[in-house]
């Protein structure tokens, strides 16, 4: 019977850490895409005209 | 000759009209009943009979490991594996992978591909042959499975089982399949040989993909059941008892792209026939599994 | 000592769900940037011209 309830929570406890690992890959995932944004904003030789403008804005 | 066929008929015969379908439909349900449910078991009984399509995928979710062996833990972890499908579904959303016109199966793909931490750096990239492997099976998942979220479970559950567990067993096959048909027709080996088209046959479709894309659904999911639960080594025997069935026609190509092209396009219409009869031939080549998983 | 199992257990159980729930918040947070990003990007009157640029640079 212990072993019973050993197994049903390692059952549960799987499915539990793979959301969280899940979770973990999508910040992974948002974290590139963060840097790509960025790089495509600075790289752009239109960035200061643009920063100008977002000031403007501001 | 006439026995062979006498003995098929019968076999496709019985698992129509079922009556051994009633025993075999009530000791699943014995098996299904217990508190804890035992995977070695339903190993067994999956290589042993069709699954009765009521209970397919339940137990195709406790073999892939979807859902724990505890009847009362399944509600709690599909529930889990809900809120996972849509954390990812949103987070593809959110950096632009998918939108609401992306079939399906791409957005089972994309989901698969985070999860295993093999997501492109952008849209832009081609697919690679995995990624077409995935594709072929969730597209003839998506047929047998109603439900989007345990489509996609399966689908990813299934293609990490074939790239686990069965990785080095699926790369002998096409050895395995050639040692077979040496036995069961030598004459259909030499001209494959002859022709060139031993080496050409196609293998992805039929032992990457599982015959996704090659079988219609009914019979598939017969073949998947041995898959599933254990053996990929029923791969082969389609795959010979699709030579056999054909042979003739086979027989009078006499080219390796007409041969592997024929072999890509096989009719439908017989296809429940062939997968009966491919079952048979693994028993009479392997024998009966007893307790093996 | 049955008891103290499902103690564990459930421990373990609320150790991943609170990981996972620290993950979400950071998950949470990188969209909020990539969406503004994004934003940024697209709201520009000179996006056009950099599309066009992206292309040729690909």
């Amino acid at each position: 019977y212990l072993e019973d309830v050993k197994i049903k929570a390692r059952g549960q406890l799987q499915a539990v850490e793979s959301r969280y690992r899940a979770q973990k890959r999508i910040t992974q995932a948002f974290e590139l895409e963060i840097l790509n944004l960025f790089g495509r904003l600075e790289n752009s030789p239109l960035k200061k005209l643009e920063d100008e403008k977002t000031e403007a804005a501001e | 000759m006439a026995d062979d066929s006498q003995r098929n008929f019968r076999s496709v015969y019985y698992e129509k009209v079922g009556f051994r379908g009633v025993e075999e439909k009530k000791s699943l349900e014995i098996l299904l009943k217990d508190d804890r449910l035992d995977i070695e078991k339903l190993c067994t009984f999956s290589q042993r009979f069709p699954l009765p399509s009521m209970y397919r995928i339940l137990v195709w979710k406790v073999l892939l490991g979807i859902i724990p062996p505890h009847h009362k833990s399944h509600a709690l972890v599909m529930n889990y594996r809900k809120e996972q499908y849509w954390d990812i579904h949103h987070a593809l959303h959110v950096i632009r992978f998918i939108d609401d016109s992306t079939p399906q199966v791409e957005v089972f793909l994309r989901i698969h591909q985070l999860e295993s931490g093999k997501l492109p750096r952008n849209l832009a990239y081609p697919l690679e042959p995995e990624d077409e492997v995935f594709l072929a099976i969730a597209k003839a998942m998506e047929e047998m499975v109603e439900d989007p979220i345990e489509c996609y479970w399966l689908v990813s559950c299934f293609v990490n089982q074939l790239n686990s567990k069965h990785r080095d067993s699926l790369q002998q096959l096409p050895k395995v399949l050639e040692q077979y048909l040496n036995i069961e027709d030598s004459r259909l080996l030499m001209h494959l040989k002859a022709c060139a088209a031993l080496s050409k046959l196609p293998y992805d479709l039929w032992f990457k993909k599982c015959f996704a894309g090659c079988l219609p659904e009914s019979s598939l999911q017969r073949v998947w059941d041995k898959v599933i639960s254990g053996s990929c080594k029923i791969l082969v025997f389609v795959a010979l008892e699709i030579l056999l069935t054909f042979k003739m026609k086979i027989i009078a190509l006499t080219t390796a792209e007409k041969i592997t092209q024929f072999l890509e396009n096989i009719p439908q219409e017989n296809t429940d026939a062939i997968v009966s009869k491919a079952v048979d031939l693994w028993r009479t080549h392997c024998g009966t599994p007893a307790h093996s998983a």
